[in-house]
């Protein structure tokens, strides 16, 4: 084959990875292999090292992690430069930004990901309770209505679930805790270590209270699976989980069909806004490959206009084009996509492109210092204190 | 009380029978000795009687009680393996202490019986060793130390001498029959050694392909035996045989030919048989006598062992193809190639029937 | 006579001892011997050489996963430095020692209880009894289960909402409230090294059971006809003579052990509480991406390992000869 | 008498009691693995010890995948291979450890050893590039080649301690025979190796089976790779969706030939095969 | 050419000097028996000569060449072992098969000499089990068998009769002297059996201690036994040994005064020894003769032993602790309780003096 692909690990992903190959290897008349990778990012991560470091062509066009253009920037191919500087022109401005590296675009847009609240409408119906807009409103809300519950006999009722466990989720959930406090990015665009401030610390408080309240233990070793678990299970009343589990709530056998509703995240405080942590997906083309224009190519069209709403339309993938958001067949298939705009457009990225080649370092950090302060060792303040100090030893080569 | 009873006792490996229906009762404090050709039984035997192996059909009995189905644990034997089974990780001392329940015995009582028993077979110098740095003998001799310094009130005993030199294994022996006289336990002993059996035994038991042969004392077995297997068995070198026929009997005796060397008068009761009968008889080497030859018997000698303080003498039969031996004190004056006459001493002449069965002597003779 | 007839202890002037004089028997022997390991050196020369050489010199360079040409040398400043007055480096990171005594406590424990539990599966599966085939094949079903597969089965079952484990200990009224097993700093390590014994009893029983299978038979019955216990049967004759294969179980256990990875990361993630050294090793290396940090901690591994090893081998050389006899 | 009866009794109780118990411990998860499998995605989150509703559509849907049909075929020729070499290189190596004295014999074991001591994670770049190097890249046979850093030390070491434990006189009498080592290693002493070569083969046999970092690393596409990776590629239909179902049941279905396989082996592991050799 | 030649052969285990500087020359086709005590480095010889122990100092050659360096697969021998060694694994056929095998003999070959090796050695119903379902004198005949099918031009025997009955032992005994002559190869071979040794050997070797004692002639050893060691060793019942102290001396013998006993005059040479010399007298229990007890030569007889064909007396000695034997045919008239006066036979007295070294006949009697 000409090329190499690696697209989709998960079912329906790859199915459409395919369609679309194929509509491109119809109209180019050059084939293309696709190769499954590991679900885990981590893994699909390492395995995409290991085959880069060796400069090796065995794979051409990879699809690669919001935060891993700055880890992986090195070995891959400047699609500015391939393509032309205007390429991504239409795109979701904070995607390009995270996917340019040292002025380099290395790798293209191709569907988009954001935390957003789910939780029971038939429940806060039943409580008489509106869908919260600040965490503190959640927070009451939640328990209400989990006391409440639990007096009915419904022992297992949770009020909240999320990410809890020590990995790159409980990043993103932390982050949208913070940001949307006011307690800034981590490390800000210009590589500035912004953590330690109040508002930060506050909205770790904020979060560590809920944990044996109207969290369970156990939400501190859960990630997206096991919150949805629970709440499918119609255990819980809200839920922080990216857009993927809408589908699956709404589907036939679930517990909680018809009575899910989706909103944008609570804001932190009055003053506060809403903050969703940015997820999706790029395409890149290694530097290695033998057939770079041609791999370049076929990113652009995957990433085109056409495919993409190809995608949203099939299967509700977040287009990263603005224009697909006005596109009427397009919100013909999925309403929220309209109402959700604005949580798309404005998502928080997290740090990868200022902190580069240390980002799984501060990541790591990060969400240490966030799972200490969410099991009880440390207070909000006292987390963010240390952080500072360890992200500066961490910058000790610069970023 | 330890005396050992065997009724009807069977053992079947797959398909093959082994032991068959053997009786026998071992009085308590008896010296039994076990004898029979190699592969006859002996040490199944043993083992059934020690638990290790399971009786297919029979009971055993031990102290009145059956035992079949209890553990070798809880019988109270102690036992010499053939093949010794000494612990290999242990040392001589460990491994003939490891029997005496530490918990019941004090260390000092421990200690006592494994130095005296290491004593009594000269192994007080290997104490420390592993068995793999020990030789053929040596080994033996621990695995007899293991079983004897935990003084059961039954021990059996597998051909615990075979790998000694003449000295030692009558040391051992006298050091066995001390042992069987202060302990006064039951005794179930395995050997192929004549001379062992005949000094220690009270009783023989003559095993032959899974059935006993005869069963009695040292002497009666040697002078008396039963059958032609037991008198075959008995006495190194072993009886001649001969062939013979009956030519008359009556109430006082018998008269028999045997070919080659004349007609014999024999004081045995065959009047059960016809004249004419195939017989066979018996002569042990030490009741020939050599003279010069006759026309009609007349036999070459084909070869003459030295012993040091005998000969045996062996004597080309003319019918059949055993050698016929002829023991004498050294030196000798018969040399290979001479021929002989053959005079046997007929008061030690036995017959057997066709069956094998020895014919008994007559009432007359008996009586004197 | 008995005089004579003496053990012939040795007596006299003893001999210069020339041990191991090599004749050209011996010598023939040994050159056989080095034919026969000839194959095995290759392949593992092949095999592990050039990664093992790789990772103690990475260590010794700055290298990062995204440019691994870029490398410079850097001494041992993975290891340890001293630089504006702090202290850098895997030997002054809090987290790899929390990382060490996490994996030294977890081998230990775990271990300790594979190997006695392994000893009872083996002396189980060693009697003769009706369906021990079945059995046999039972309870190796841990071991083949992939680990990444039984590991989040075990996340699964252990869930603290929805796992039977949890379900069914309320059911039995042993507990009142779901315990959050995986992600309490308490229990974690329990459960993973729960998970870990349940995984490789297998391993232990087998190996045992193999030796247990060569044991010399009539020893057995020489120390039954000498009435002894059982239970002292086992301690004084059993273990002694499987102590070998044995200590070889607990050696591979026990590397395995200090290695540990996927159970606990898939258990708990990075979570520090439970973090292994190679938990430490690999966020290095590939979430973090500093190869030369990572390679640090792997050598650094490796040689607690191996000093680990080394002071196993010593306390237990009388039990287990290196190649001795 | 009665006493002794009921004793033997409770002994028996006892006995099958464990025995119960270890099955349960040993077996209960992968019963419930089972159970999961069959029960519709739905019912995932409820818990239960006997599913109310089952159907075999995870096994279909796993099934109906020739990549994972492939990739038990890769996999039983990856382990089969590896348990071979292994137990060659193996048993002769451990010939010439356990029975061989010669100077640096210690130093060998421990060299061997050391082979285990370092993190796969810390090998696995190194490797990588030995593969590359010598062209096996998505080829089983570099994942064979691979899989012998952790199956030799182990399978050396052990064979070498068994091998130790056979008597001596053994070898004695073949070396009188005229045996050449070889001989003495295939004819003699294999034989009565076999609990041993049955242990390590299984042993071996079901890390090559199950080892994924290598597998996931060295091959690239589905045709090359082996059952771990296809399971753990398995995916749902979303990028967080676990799918548990298919896992399970594809978990299931490779425990199987794991479980056959041990079942035919353990005839191996017999007991008292040396009996009846020597005297002392 | 199978002649072997040892030259100052040593063997050290660790701290222990097993063989000592032992000189021996075995011609080719000689029949040669070592003999000795348990664990007086008999077996570790055989090995040595075999090539399974490395020798630590001394040469050893096979038909003239030095084979110290030679592996045993080179040396042209068969063993059979003390221990067995069996291969466990293989029937009986296939143990005794697997040298042939080796050594490329066609089918047929393997076959024959395998069968007609089992019908030798009674072993033909066994062919087809394996060694654990054997006795332990089938499972010795098989590791015969063993070697013997390969026809080796050396052939070592360990102790290879030790687990048969009498009579099976001198029907092997036989086959292997018939062995021998058809073979004409050199044989070496260990026994405890004084019979054996006697009969079979054309050369015994005493060892004692790791070193060698005597070598020479069964005749020779028996009757001029070199050293007290090998006058006790030879000869079951042992030789009944005296003190005694040496009266006078001239060329043509000596006198001797034998406390219990009398005087004696003696045809040995003591010359060279000073009057009052301590000495010790030899004399094997056939060349003692009892008769009444008088004053000053009065023994106790303490046990009788009845054998079946001959009766050991034992008698009280009034120093040391050895009993004195008695060796008479049976039956006897002596009984427990008696008590004798002791007759040695001076013709066949033997003195040793105080290293115990035999003295020799004066020239005069010698020369008689
Ligand atoms: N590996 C060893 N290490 C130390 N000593 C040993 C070793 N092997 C044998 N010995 C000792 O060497 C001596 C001679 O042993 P060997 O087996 O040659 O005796 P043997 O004459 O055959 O005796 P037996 O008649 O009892 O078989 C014995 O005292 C024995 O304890
Ligand atoms: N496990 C077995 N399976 C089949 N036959 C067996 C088994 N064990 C022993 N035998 C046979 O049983 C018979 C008796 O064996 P046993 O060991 O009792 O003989 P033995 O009288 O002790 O002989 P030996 O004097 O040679 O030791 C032998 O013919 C032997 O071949
Ligand atoms: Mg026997
Ligand atoms: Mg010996």
């Amino acid at each position: 084959a000409d090329l190499t692909i690696s697209c989709g690990a998960v079912g329906a992903e790859l199915t459409l990875c395919q369609e679309g190959v194929a509509a491109w290897e119809d109209k180019t008349g050059h084939e293309v292999d696709i190769v499954s990778t590991p679900n885990s990012s981590t893994e699909r991560l390492s395995l995409y090292q290991q085959i880069l470091s060796a400069n090796s062509s065995d794979i051409d066009v990879m699809q690669i992690d919001v935060v891993w253009p700055g880890l992986l920037a090195n070995h891959l191919l400047d699609l500015n430069e391939a393509l032309g500087e205007d390429v991504a022109d239409g795109h979701f401005e904070t995607i390009v930004t995270n996917n340019t590296i040292d002025g380099r675009l290395v790798a293209m847009p191709w569907f988009t990901d954001a935390g957003v609240l789910y939780y029971r409408k038939d429940l806060l119906e039943k409580h008489g309770f509106e869908a919260p807009t600040t965490w503190q409103e959640l927070t009451e809300t939640a328990k209400t209505i989990q006391e409440a519950e639990q007096a009915e006999g419904n022992d297992r009722m949770q009020g909240f679930v999320f990410q809890g466990r020590a990995y790159e989720g409980l990043t993103v959930n932390a982050l949208e805790w913070v940001a949307s406090h006011g307690g800034g990015n981590i490390v800000e665009a210009d590589g500035e270590i912004s953590i330690n401030n109040e508002n930060a610390a506050k909205a770790l408080d904020l979060a560590a209270s809920w944990i044996g309240d109207i969290s369970p233990n156990g939400v501190l070793n859960y990630t997206e699976e096991e919150a949805r678990g629970v709440f499918q299970g119609g255990n819980a009343v809200f839920m922080r989980n990216w857009p993927y589990a809408w589908s699956l709530a709404q589907s036939e056998d679930s517990d909680v069909r018809d009575k899910v509703g989706v909103v944008q995240l609570p804001a932190g405080g009055e003053d506060g806004q809403s903050a969703a942590g940015l997820g999706g997906w790029n395409l890149a083309v290694s530097r290695y490959s033998e057939n770079p224009e041609l791999a370049a190519d076929l990113v652009a069209y995957l990433t085109g206009l056409e495919e993409q709403k190809r995608r949203a339309i099939e299967a509700s993938y977040n287009p990263t084009i603005d224009a697909l958001y006005q596109d009427e067949e397009v919100l013909e298939a999925v309403p929220f996509f309209g109402t959700l705009y604005d949580t798309f457009t404005n998502a928080v990225a997290r740090p990868s492109a200022p902190t580069g080649d240390a980002y799984g370092r501060v990541s790591n950090a990060f969400f240490s210092a966030s799972h200490d302060v969410l099991s009880g060792n440390m207070t909000g303040a006292e987390a963010v204190e240390k952080l500072e100090r360890d992200l500066m030893r961490l910058k000790r080569r610069n970023w | 009380m330890a005396s050992v009873t065997l009724e009807k006792i069977n053992k079947v490996f797959g398909r093959d029978h082994i032991i068959k229906d053997v009786d026998l009762t071992i009085g308590n404090g008896e010296f039994v000795v076990f004898v029979g050709p190699s592969g006859c039984g002996k040490s199944t035997l043993l083992r059934l009687i020690a638990g290790l192996e399971s009786i297919t059909d029979g009971d055993l009995k031990i102290g009145g009680d059956v035992v079949n189905e209890l553990p070798p644990r809880e019988r109270g034997v102690g036992m010499v393996f053939q093949s010794y089974a000494l612990y290999p990780h242990m040392t001589v001392y460990e491994n003939m202490a490891f029997g005496l329940k530490l918990a019941k015995e004090n260390a000092e009582t421990v200690d006592g019986r494994v130095m005296s028993t290491a004593r009594i077979l000269q192994l007080e110098e290997l104490l420390h060793r592993k068995p793999k740095a020990l030789s053929g003998g040596q080994r033996q001799r621990v695995a007899m130390g293991r079983a004897m310094a935990r003084e059961p009130r039954i021990l059996l005993f597998d051909e615990p001498l075979s790998n000694l030199d003449a000295s030692l294994r009558v040391q051992m022996r006298n050091e066995i029959a001390r042992l069987h006289n202060r302990l006064g336990s039951t005794m179930i002993y395995v050997t192929h050694d004549q001379v062992e059996a005949m000094t220690l035994a009270d009783k023989i038991v003559v095993l032959n392909g899974g059935h006993i042969e005869q069963v009695g004392s040292p002497h009666e077995l040697y002078q008396r035996p039963a059958t032609r297997f037991v008198a075959g068995f008995m006495g190194s070198p072993t009886m001649n045989f001969m062939p013979a026929t009956l030519v008359s009997s009556d109430h006082l005796g018998c008269r028999i030919n045997a070919p080659g060397i004349g007609e014999m008068a024999l004081p045995q009761d065959a009047q059960h048989l016809s004249k004419g009968a195939e017989l066979t008889i018996g002569v042990r080497p030490e009741h020939l006598r050599l003279a010069e030859p006759s026309a009609d018997n007349r036999f070459d000698i084909v070869n003459v062992e030295y012993l040091g303080n005998e000969v045996y003498v062996y004597l080309d039969p003319k019918e059949g193809d055993t050698l016929i031996v002829h023991r004498s004190e050294a030196p000798s004056q018969w040399k290979e190639g001479q021929a002989v006459s053959l005079i046997p001493d007929t008061t030690h002449v036995h017959v057997f029937d066709q069956n094998g069965k020895a014919l008994p002597a007559t009432q007359a003779s008996a009586a004197a | 006579m008995s005089t004579s007839l003496k053990d012939s202890a040795p007596q006299g002037a003893r001999l210069p001892i020339r041990q191991g004089r090599s004749t050209k028997v011996r010598r023939q022997r040994v050159k056989a011997a080095w034919l026969f390991l000839a194959p095995m050196l290759i392949a593992l020369t092949l095999v592990a050489g050039w990664p093992l050489f790789r990772t103690f010199f990475l260590s010794l360079t700055d290298a990062s996963l995204s440019d691994l040409d870029a490398a410079n040398i850097i001494g041992f400043e993975n290891y340890l430095v001293y630089e504006n007055g702090l202290w850098f480096g895997v030997l002054a990171d809090h987290v790899w020692w929390q990382s060490v005594w996490n994996t030294v406590y977890f081998s230990i424990v775990s271990v300790s209880l594979e190997v006695i539990f392994g000893v009872i599966v083996a002396l189980i599966l060693n009697a003769e009894f009706k369906g021990r085939t079945i059995v046999r094949a039972a309870v190796l079903i841990p071991w083949a289960i992939p680990t990444i597969v039984s590991a989040q089965m075990w996340a699964w079952m252990l869930n603290d909402q929805f796992g039977i484990i949890n379900h069914l200990l309320m059911m039995a009224g042993i507990i009142e409230n779901p315990i959050a097993w995986t992600a309490s700093a308490t229990y974690s390590m329990w459960a993973v090294i729960m998970v870990d014994v349940w995984k490789t009893i297998p391993f232990v029983a087998l190996l045992v059971l193999a030796a247990l299978q060569m044991l010399p038979k009539d020893c057995y019955e020489a120390a039954e006809v000498d009435g002894i216990h059982p239970v002292r049967v086992f301690f004084k004759v059993t273990l002694p003579l499987i102590t070998p294969a044995l200590m070889v179980a607990v050696i591979f256990r026990l590397l395995d052990a200090l290695r540990v990875f996927d159970v606990i990361y898939v258990l708990t993630s990075n979570s520090t509480s439970t973090m292994s050294m190679s938990v430490y090793a690999r966020q290095q290396l590939v979430e973090f991406q500093d190869v030369g940090y990572g390679s640090a901690a792997s050598t650094l591994l490796f040689l607690i390992i191996a000093l680990a090893t080394i002071a196993y081998l010593y306390v237990g050389r009388n039990k287990i000869q290196l190649g001795g006899d | 008498m009665n006493q002794r009866q009921l004793a033997k009794i409770a002994k028996r109780v006892g006995f099958w009691a464990l025995i119960a118990v270890i099955m349960v411990y040993a077996v209960f998860p992968f019963y419930y693995a089972v159970i999961t499998s069959i029960k519709p995605s739905s019912d995932l989150f409820m818990v239960e010890l006997w599913p109310s509703n089952w159907n075999l559509d995870n096994y279909a849907q796993i099934f109906s995948q020739s990549s994972f049909v492939r990739a038990i075929f890769n996999s039983i020729i990856v382990a089969v291979s590896v348990v071979f070499i292994a137990l060659l290189l193996g048993i002769t190596a451990s010939y010439a450890l356990g029975r061989v004295r010669f100077r640096g014999r210690s130093t060998i074991m421990l060299v061997i050893l050391g082979v285990s001591m370092f993190p796969q994670v810390a090998v696995l770049s190194g490797l990588f590039e030995v593969i590359r190097a010598l062209n096996l890249y998505n080829n089983p046979a570099g994942l064979i080649l691979s899989y012998t850093i952790f199956t030799l030390p182990f399978t050396v070491w052990v064979l070498t301690t068994f091998m130790k434990e056979l008597p001596m006189e053994l070898e004695e009498a073949a070396i009188m025979d005229g045996a050449t080592p070889w001989v003495t290693i295939t004819k003699v002493f294999l034989p009565l190796m076999w609990p041993a070569m049955a242990t390590t083969g299984l042993l071996a046999f079901i890390a090559a089976w199950n080892e994924f970092l290598f597998a996931l690393t060295f091959t690239l596409t589905d045709t090359q790779r082996t059952v771990p990776v296809a399971i753990a590629l398995l995916s749902g239909g979303s990028a967080y969706e676990l799918p548990w179902g298919p896992i399970m049941a594809a978990s299931v279905v490779v425990t199987v030939p794991l479980v056959v396989l041990v079942i035919i082996f353990q005839r191996r592991i017999v007991s008292g095969l040396t009996a009846g050799a020597v005297k002392g």
